[in-house]
């Protein structure tokens, strides 16, 4: 960024000329460091990879032909196509119940500050699996839903399991737990960012609202994403809980494929390796996200790739150059 | 140039307090249009609090503000005086610029975008002519060139000069300017007040908490020096300055005099 | 003490068995040496298999492998894990010598492991009190919401006939398919589906559980399967296939297992003699 | 913390007291403002609240007296038991792992970085499900484990089965998995600590652990505790996946009572009060420790405990007093 | 005071590159034992990166730097240079004290705690004798009653006592100021220059990097004024104050001067 004019000279005073008691020592001519551990090391590393991959290939058990066929097969895609499905309502529905439930949890408002915090501590408390039972088979608590005065009549009523079709009973399960986790990130996020942020929007007239969504939520960004990949890619994992609600993801698919066939080893690696794929995507997905949210957060805009992903807070008082 | 008529600002006996300590202990102040009014004071002596009240960034707990004739934060209605609510609250702050002295640009935001954001979101003007006039107001604080830079890409005055046009590109009938260069390196100083000085010489409307006493001496209209929550003395520049009348204000000023010089 | 603990009745306790030396001989050495077989279930299957709150089992199972045992001269050992992907990795990699089941034996299972069979299972249905539904045999399951076990042989045989309603003019059958019997048996109870397909035996126990909120229906009836055979799983090839099978022939011959089935009423799902891989062996 | 001197009197300049144009207005005297709109909100919640405790205690699906019975038996004990002994075993193996991970993914050493970054890819792309059915049946890969030189003779060697019992399996998979996960999380804490502290604990000539240990760390922790509280949370609830290896978590303890009594209903009501009653423990654990790291982040130590709650950032140049 | 003897820092030919960008182009000073010698110079001249290549932040490409005549970062052995292990150049920096522009004291240590960190904790020294030095360190910067205070208590000036107070508890043999006193408030230089001036008389060898050309001309044994990554001047105050040679000197010694005033 700076370039001193190279037609800087190099005007030396003489008094610091004076030679040194020393013969004159050039550090440019060190001796290039050795790094034999890291060489070891990496020596070590090779072997047991080759080991692995050697086990991988020829250990029967793996059966990679079983794999292979099963790969792509209708129902397998299915069953991803599940597993996407849902992780990305059931996040969509997470985040935006999140956001609110955060800025909810740092209002000043006393009830929603306390509902939140309620909301939170009940739906982080709860396992997944039991919330989905729950909503799943609300029938059979709540036989059917009505809008009435309360503990008097009913104006409107409808058949719970009309309402509830199991997809809405998966996003619901899924997505209410997740708000709970993401409200948590997205306050961390929230608070990081600096308050004289939200004051110098307020001191420009912007309303609360524009506030939060120009100014501190896209500051916040960048803490929030990263915690934010990490969910994706457990609720990727986490949809597997549908099948208590006879809704099959992709492992539930493999699992019920060796419920058939007895090829266990094989079939959940066809699963592993799906997930493997996917969470790649998301991983390089997630770090183009990271680079757009990190713009203008570092003096030099980051342009390799490894800078990506080690960016590193700088102090906010920026140095200064003067051009001589 | 202290005008008669109709001032921009007119706090009377203004209170602040934040739990048990009492910041402002009853501040008084009128700033006519037109007119640079400078604040000192020691650390502590609510010179900063006084600023953030005019706009309402802080509730005031007992006396009044008005600017332009209006009630700030709240409202005369039915002989009875109302809280207004925050949308309201807002609207009153678009006629009142604010320069902070740690900048708050807004990082994530090119130079240009931190200047358009509020009239182009708040006002709703046409973002052609608002990227118009904030280029033109880049080109007067001397960053014409800077206007697709981010603010950390940017030196400490260069960035303070951004944050004054920001407040500008509202076109505020007021600024406060809250310590605007005391986060800079001595040798960025000279870059923002020099802008300031500009903005004095067009007739814009100042109040200026800072440090800076040569340019007190130079722009400021009027110099008002606080302590302990309270306007200790005021008067223009010659006489608050050259014959401040308060030991207090004597005490302070010679701090910032080269050692060996007296206060004269 | 666990609420749950009281078992169903039955008959009185079957006569201890005498040791078969011959039949021990045969055993893989490692077992002799361990003196004990370690069988592996996936949790409650009553009345075969009903797993205690202190994860010792009971059932028709644990009775005949108490009897398996002592012909053998070996204790049996039972460990509960959830799911196949435990049980059948865990066979592979030795932790376990078998799963005495029953487990369902479709030819496609038959190729890693063999079943030594030793019940036969008919399939039914569950249905809310008073069979609203009116539900009889498969046919009149048309157009109906059905609970199934998720890839059980009742999923398959469901989906024949949600096709075979098609092609007859009456509307499909809307199958869902659930991870395991508790959540079938609530989606009945909440409404969500009409009835739950399943095997007659746990089935007959689930509804005698139920306080008199759901019934059975189309007992009696072939219902789609033609021989549908339960046994248990060993590691394909192993010595103790036949070992298990010689036992067993030998639990059949002397009464024991008749008197075991009787005493948890499972009559109706004898088989005449123990094999191996029946269901492959016929279709 | 400031104290302005109380005898300071108010020595007004004269100009500034000349009355301004209208009548003298003092907002002290203002109307208290009124929030109709938070009363109409309460009494909905209130009454929300009511319909809901009222459907909690009277619907007989929940079958309170089922909830009661199986409370405190001995089987949910152990359950429970062993859902918390697993958590803290596999937490404790995850943060350290994390620590480890997060140094290494930030190290200036390729082969570290790299390595680190494989690990976190891969084990939060597979399933902990089936890292804990690889783990607990590796023997059916290798059926043992040995020493010796790479595809040549092999000196000492253990039967896998016998050296991976079921709880070391279990402690395997879930707490290499929660490495990976609290490795993004550490690493993210890391980020956040000025790197200005590093060059000053270097000044010092600190060495790189103690850096780290003393310096870095107490720091970032601010930033990682409360991420992973929400992953204590998670993995309570992620132990009910041991069950697949034959140990029974909260759970499946719960489960297997009702396969045999079908008391679905309230036997996972019982889980769900015990995971909440955790959780709470938790929760009040959590802002313990989060009070103690927060230690000299702002400048007025937090005394009330919501302010614990609502710690935000502040600039780190102090404003300064100076005595009047 | 220019003494002749072994110097205390040697720096010959020093050469630092930022990727393309060459910051330092062979810089050669001595510092001798005792000496206080302030490096002025414009922003971008490269004077933080030289003090930071004193105490072996940044490695240097070219050159050498010695302290107390052990080379820094490096080994002559067998007639070869090689790199020193990170272990070695600690216990290097251990005699040499920094102070930072932004104090970087450790927020999650009281004062006390800050101070005493490194002496107990890298030198191993007894903790009872390390708490005693460091109220003696803290009483002579004016901060005894702030022991226990944390830092985010402190005002900036206090902090940068502290920091200073921490640098010294390891008793090192030369302490390098980088700007400590440049993000300070007006109000709050005087204390640390204060606490400065009070070292120097002491007789500890120090290089400060500063814009107080008052503190520079007072204290200042030697005066260099550093440029494009170079040593374009060096004397004492008054040759390079009042009489620069450089003309790039003057230009920049302008700004800090008073308007109206001349550079004589
Ligand atoms: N939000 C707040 N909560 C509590 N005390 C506060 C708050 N804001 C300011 N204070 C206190 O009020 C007093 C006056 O602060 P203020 O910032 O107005 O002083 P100032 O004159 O601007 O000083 P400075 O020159 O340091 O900026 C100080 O003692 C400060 O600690
Ligand atoms: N780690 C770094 N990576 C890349 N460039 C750097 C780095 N550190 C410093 N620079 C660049 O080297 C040049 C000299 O920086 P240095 O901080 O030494 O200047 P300085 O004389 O201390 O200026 P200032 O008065 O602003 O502190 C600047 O252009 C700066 O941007
Ligand atoms: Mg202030
Ligand atoms: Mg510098």
């Amino acid at each position: 960024m700076t370039t001193v004019a190279p037609n800087a000279p190099a005007a030396r005073a003489g008094d610091d000329r004076v030679a040194g008691p020393g013969e004159p020592v050039d550090v440019a001519h060190a001796v290039p460091q050795r790094h034999p551990l890291q060489w070891v090391a990496t020596a070590v590393v090779a072997v047991l990879a080759a080991q692995l991959i050697h086990m991988l290939v020829t250990n029967p058990n793996f059966e990679w032909d079983v794999v292979l066929r099963y790969f792509n097969t209708e129902s397998v895609a299915r069953g991803l196509w599940t597993t996407l499905k849902l992780t990305v309502i059931a996040m969509a529905v997470g985040i935006v119940l999140g956001v609110l439930l955060a800025v909810c949890r740092l209002s000043s408002n006393w009830l929603l500050r306390s509902l939140a915090a309620l909301y939170i501590w009940f739906f982080r408390g709860v396992p997944a699996l039991v919330q989905l039972i729950f909503w799943f088979n609300m029938s059979a608590l709540m036989p059917r839903v009505s809008i009435g005065i309360p503990f008097g009549p009913e104006f409107v009523h409808w058949e719970t399991n009309a309402l509830i079709t199991p997809l809405l009973a998966a996003i619901l399960g899924l997505g209410l737990n997740e708000g709970a986790y993401m409200a948590e990130i997205v306050r961390g996020g929230l608070m990081s960012v600096d308050q004289g942020q939200t004051e110098a929007a307020q001191a420009l007239g912007m309303s609360r609202t524009r506030t939060l969504f120009r100014v501190v939520l896209p500051q916040a960004m960048r803490f929030i994403v990263p915690p934010t990949g990490s969910q994706v890619i457990n609720m990727l994992k986490a949809t597997s809980l549908v099948s208590v609600i006879a809704l099959s993801d992709l492992l539930y698919t493999v699992q019920s494929i060796y419920n058939r066939t007895f090829q266990t080893i094989p079939l959940l690696l066809v699963a592993c390796v799906w997930y493997l794929v996917i969470t790649s995507i998301l991983y390089v997905g997630q770090s183009f996200i990271e680079r757009h949210y990190a713009r203008g957060s570092k003096r030099n805009t980051p342009t390799r790739y490894r800078d990506v992903l080690r960016i590193r807070r700088k102090p906010v008082v920026a140095k200064v150059e003067v051009p001589s | 140039m202290t005008t008669v008529g109709q001032p921009l600002v007119s706090a009377r006996g203004v209170r602040k307090q934040f739990g048990p300590l009492q910041v402002l202990k009853g501040v008084d102040l009128d700033v006519h249009p037109g007119e640079v009014v400078v604040i000192l004071g020691p650390s502590g002596s609510g010179k900063s609090t006084f600023l953030r009240c005019v706009n309402h960034l802080e509730r005031i707990d007992a006396g009044s503000i008005t600017v332009d004739g209006e009630l700030v934060g709240y409202e005369q209605r039915g002989g009875r005086i109302h809280r207004l609510p925050e949308r309201r609250i807002a609207r009153t702050r678009r006629q009142i610029g604010m320069v902070f002295q740690h900048f708050n640009l807004f990082p994530h935001l090119t130079v240009l975008g931190n200047v358009i954001e509020a009239p182009v979101g708040v006002l709703r003007e046409p973002k052609a002519e608002v990227v118009e006039r904030a280029r033109a107001l880049l080109d007067k604080v001397g960053l014409a060139d800077k206007a697709d830079s981010y603010p950390r890409q940017l030196s400490g005055g260069q960035q303070q000069r951004v944050a004054i046009a920001r407040a500008l590109a509202m076109r505020p009938k007021l600024m406060l300017f809250d310590e605007p260069t005391s986060a800079l390196d001595p040798e960025l100083v000279g870059e923002v007040l020099g802008t300031m000085r500009d903005l004095a010489a067009d007739g814009l409307t100042m109040v200026v908490v800072t440090h800076e006493i040569s340019f007190a001496r130079e722009v400021a209209d009027r110099v008002v020096f606080m302590d302990g929550g309270t306007i200790v003395e005021s008067g223009t520049p010659a006489e608050v300055l050259d014959r401040p009348a308060n030991p207090r204000t004597r005490a302070f000023l010679a701090r910032f005099l080269p050692a060996g010089q007296s206060a004269a | 003490k666990d609420p749950s603990e009281a078992q169903p009745g039955g008959g009185g306790e079957t006569a201890t068995q005498q040791q078969n030396a011959a039949l021990h001989d045969q055993l893989p050495d490692k077992i002799k040496q361990a003196g004990k077989l370690v069988s592996v279930n996936s949790g409650s299957f009553p009345p075969y298999e009903i797993v205690g709150s202190n994860r010792e089992l009971s059932g028709a199972a644990a009775d005949l492998s108490d009897a398996l045992g002592q012909i053998l001269g070996v204790k049996i050992e039972h460990v509960t894990v959830e799911g196949l992907s435990g049980i059948l990795t865990g066979i592979k990699a030795d932790r376990y010598d078998f799963a005495l089941g029953p487990i369902g034996d479709f030819p496609e299972r038959e190729t890693d492991n063999d079943f030594v069979d030793w019940v036969q299972e008919f399939v039914v249905f569950a249905v809310p009190k008073g069979n609203p539904k009116q539900i009889k045999d498969l046919d009149s399951a048309c157009g109906l919401r059905i609970a199934v076990q998720a890839a059980g042989s009742a999923e398959k045989v469901i989906k024949t006939q949600s096709q075979k309603c098609t092609a007859d003019g009456k509307p499909a059958i809307e199958v869902q398919s659930y991870k395991d019997q508790p959540s079938s048996i609530l989606s009945v109870k909440s409404g969500r589906a009409d009835a739950f397909f399943s095997s007659q035996a746990p089935l007959t126990y689930f509804v005698q559980q139920s306080n008199g909120e759901l019934e059975l229906a189309a007992v009696g009836q072939k219902n789609g399967f033609d021989d549908l055979f339960q046994g248990a799983v060993v590691p394909k090839d192993s010595a103790l296939r036949d070992v298990l099978l010689a036992a067993l022939q030998e639990l059949f011959d002397n009464g024991t297992y008749a008197k075991i089935m009787a005493k948890w009423g499972l009559d109706g799902n004898k088989l005449d003699k123990p094999g191996v891989n029946l269901a492959g062996s016929k279709g």
